[in-house]
């Protein structure tokens, strides 16, 4: 099972504060988020991955103190029933 | 539609219908100093209608349509047709607008600087709107303010202000020249008065404001106050905003924008006096 | 930075029904719709077949939005027990769009304050 | 002058808003909201002189079609999601199809509720990945469950949870109760495939749809835009192979009605023989053109009628009356 984003020309992305608000072109809907869903959002914008490589991107990129692949399954869960991210089934 | 009324409120045109002569001739006296449509031509439709023939003489009844609907709206009594008439053009323009991004709050501007208070409930936006009138504020509104969303600028809707229960006599003593329409006992929330704007805020109704402060006042607690982030000002704002999602990408970037732009606080105060001084010190 | 499983990373903005402070102390909630009138209420706000054990009579009225609003904030629903009352504002917080009241509901969870 | 017909008249021929007054300007954008015609209206008259307050009122409406339009097309996009692992056509109707497959005079369309066609065995599959992917029933009332299970063409609506949206699921396009049953096979069989990998309609067949639509299966309520909706599609796809695909469906009737209606309301262009007025032709005019300068529905025992009609077409006369005591006895009365 492999999961890709949202084409990133359909992204607003705006960094608040704490909070990053992302509104989806394609959808109208704007979504306000939480780390690691802005990341996850970039990294799945370079191409397709499934849960331990982008795991592993992660943790290569940032300083994982939680490298879950439950939790990390959770937030692509999430990003799915948003419509920012579509499973697929090959890259 | 027998009777008929035309008038501009900032920069929306209203038409407005009725079965009766009552409501519009309400509307006639007190909005005697409002233009009228531009063009003629009405952004909205009201009309206030009774369900069956009889009703327009049986134990009158007010129906409120218009070109935007929402189901469940119970109907008022004839006495109470003004109200009627108000809450229809309300409605009208929760559910209909376009052209800006609506949000529902009370504001006031000194100097071009808009002062923008949202999400009170009851006992506070309209009477702090009214009473900061009455100290020499401009009053841009006490329920809508209409940001456009290619400048950023806030524009005026200066309706009726709505006074609710003691509110009603707080006011007639700070504003002892202003004109009020009836008394009207006995509707859904309690007694309503209705506060004609001042002679200033109906002359300068079409001139935007920079918003300068967005607050988000807590009536009855004792007083504090608190920086808001724009995170939480945006979140609180699309749901006092009821045309955020339609306004689609515009919406985004003009509320990204005034976030970003214009700070937030949350006050809470405990009276009315309170509240007056702490605005005033805040802007 | 992974958060919880069962914390939520993502709020999607939906439409407020947010309404003008008037219009929404005006509108009115029937329990039930008046398609089911003779049903009962249970505890937990399902509509169940007439005379189900432990549940409660529909009142086949309607209830003011100011009235809603004091019961969700732990008030009683005039002229219910608080039992019934607590049934009765759990069918109200069950009410999907398409059915009566459902937008009157919705305009009270607007945020204030 | 009726306001319904001024509408009309508007929608044929836009230059005709030339030396309109404040009050037809009023009358109008009333009725084109009332008729749900705000962004037709707006994108048939853009660009053309007129008075300021009417140009911007063309700028609004054309920006919440626009909206429209995107929400439409992304709830198309997310019950495709739901539904890539089920081995059927998924075929859009109505509105969201014709926001699909960009039919341009139909720009500006109010688009509603997503409406899908699936092959009759494949329905609990759709039914159960709906379900999985976040939309729940609609209702849950036990006679109205089982009354669309058995008899209607659709499952009873579902809405998402989160994104408020109602999907209507469709295995034919009338319900089984009706007389007339389309070939729902024959529809599925001759859709069109879009980039996506959902569905569309033919072009006769979607034609046909419309038709069934606005006469077959409804109550005429809304009918101006429902007949702009065919006035458009004539004019896009032309009477090739109409006339027979429309009697395979047994829908011949309706779809000659419907043009002579279009060509009257709307002047669409057609060829000799589809032209003509029949006895009941004047009564359906009437009904569909039933407006006051308000935009309100007008003619209230014309409409009556055409509630009764329109139960009349979809049940048999036993069935009917034991539906309307039913629904009676429920405290449902015809609006």
């Amino acid at each position: 099972m492999f999961y890709r984003a949202a084409d990133p020309a359909t992204l607003r992305i705006v960094p608040l504060d704490a909070l990053t608000l992302v509104y989806h072109r394609a959808s109208g809907i704007t979504h306000i988020v939480d780390a690691p869903v802005p990341e996850i959002l970039d990294i799945l914008g370079e191409g397709p991955r499934d849960v331990a490589g982008l795991l592993a991107v992660l943790s290569d990129r940032f300083d994982l103190a939680d490298p879950d692949s439950a939790a990390l399954a959770v937030r692509l869960d999430e990003l799915v029933a948003a419509g920012l991210v579509e499973r697929t089934c090959a890259i | 539609m027998r009777h008929l009324k035309l008038l501009r409120i900032g920069p929306l045109g209203f038409r407005i219908g009725s079965h009766w002569r009552g409501p519009i001739a309400a509307l006639d006296d007190l909005y005697r100093d409002y233009p009228a449509p531009l063009d003629g031509i009405a952004d909205f439709n009201v009309h206030l209608f009774a369900a069956r023939p009889w009703r327009r003489v049986l134990r009158p009844s007010v129906h409120i349509a218009g070109d935007f609907v929402i189901p469940d709206a119970a109907p008022l009594p004839l006495a109470q047709g003004l109200l009627a008439a108000e809450m229809g053009m309300n409605l009208q323009v929760a559910l209909g607008l376009r052209r800006y991004l609506l949000l529902h709050a009370a504001m006031v501007e000194r100097g071009g600087r808009a002062v923008l208070m949202t999400g009170i409930s009851g006992a506070g936006k309209s009477t702090l709107a009214a009473l900061l009138m009455a100290r020499g504020w401009r009053l841009m509104g006490d329920e809508f303010a209409l940001i456009d969303c290619a400048t950023g600028l806030a524009y005026a809707f200066p309706r009726l202000v709505s006074l609710k229960n003691e509110a009603i006599d707080v006011v007639a003593q700070a504003l002892p020249q202003a004109r009020f329409g009836p008394l009207l006992e006995g509707t859904p929330k309690g007694a309503i008065r209705h506060l004609v704007p001042d002679a200033r805020a109906i002359a300068a109704m079409e001139q935007p404001a920079e918003p300068s402060l967005i607050l988000f006042p807590r009536f009855g607690f004792e007083p504090a106050e608190r920086p808001v982030l724009p995170s939480e000002a945006f979140v609180r704002l699309t749901q006092a905003s009821t045309n955020y999602v339609t306004l689609a990408e515009r919406g985004f970037e003009a509320l990204t924008r005034l976030v970003q732009a214009v700070p937030s606080r949350a006050i809470d105060y405990p009276d009315a006096a309170t509240a007056l001084a702490m605005v005033e010190a805040l802007a | 930075m992974l958060g919880a499983a069962s914390a939520a990373a993502i709020v999607s903005i939906r439409p407020a029904l947010a309404q003008t402070n008037a219009s929404v102390m005006q509108c009115e909630i029937p329990v039930t719709d008046p398609g089911r009138a003779g049903s009962y209420i249970a505890p937990d706000g399902r509509v169940v077949p007439a005379r189900t054990p432990g549940a409660f009579p529909a009142p086949g009225r309607n209830f003011k939005a100011q009235d809603v609003k004091r019961a969700l904030g732990g008030g009683t629903l005039p002229g219910t027990d608080p039992q019934a009352s607590r049934a009765y504002t759990n069918y109200i917080r069950r009410l999907q769009r398409g059915t009566s009241g459902f937008t009157c509901f919705a305009s009270l969870q607007m945020p204030r304050g | 002058m009726n306001p319904a017909l001024l509408l009309a008249r508007v929608l044929r021929a836009p230059s005709s808003i030339e030396g309109l007054t404040a009050p037809d300007w009023n009358a109008l954008w009333a009725v084109a909201r009332g008729e749900q015609l705000a962004g037709t209206l707006a994108h048939r008259i853009a660009g053309l002189p007129m008075p300021q307050a009417a140009r911007r009122l063309v700028e609004d409406s054309i920006a919440s079609a626009e909206q429209g339009r995107t929400a439409a097309l992304w709830e198309a996009e997310m019950a495709r999601r739901a539904l890539a692992g089920i081995d059927a056509p998924v075929v859009l109707l109505k509105g969201t199809a014709y926001a699909a497959a960009g039919l341009s005079p139909l720009t500006g369309r109010v688009i509603g509720d997503l409406d899908i066609l699936v092959p009759r065995d494949a329905i609990e599959d759709v039914e159960a990945a709906l379900l999985a992917a976040g939309w729940e029933w609609v209702k849950p009332d036990p006679y109205d469950d089982a009354y669309y299970r058995r008899w209607m063409h659709e499952l009873p609506p579902l809405i998402h949870r989160d994104r408020d949206k109602m999907v209507d699921v469709h295995h034919t396009i009338l319900p089984l109760t009706a007389r007339i049953r389309p070939d729902a096979a024959a529809l599925l069989a001759d859709s069109v495939a879009l980039e996506n990998g959902l569905r569309i309609l033919s072009r006769q067949d979607m034609l046909c749809h419309a038709a069934a639509h606005l006469f077959a299966d409804g109550d005429l309520a809304g009918g101006m835009r429902n007949l702009w909706d065919i006035h458009c599609l004539l004019g896009e796809f032309g009477f090739d192979g109409l006339a027979e695909r429309a009697a395979h469906h047994g829908l011949g009737t309706a779809m000659r009605r419907a043009v002579r209606q279009a060509v009257r309301l709307y002047g669409t262009e057609a060829p000799p023989a589809w032209q003509g007025w029949d006895m009941l032709d004047p009564l359906f005019h009437r009904r569909l053109t039933a407006r006051d300068v308000w935009g309100r529905s007008t003619r209230k025992a014309v409409q009556l009628g055409f509630y009764l009609r329109s139960h009349a077409l979809r049940m048999p006369p036993a069935m009917l009356a034991r539906h309307l005591w039913t629904k009676w006895r429920k405290g449902h009365r015809p609006a």
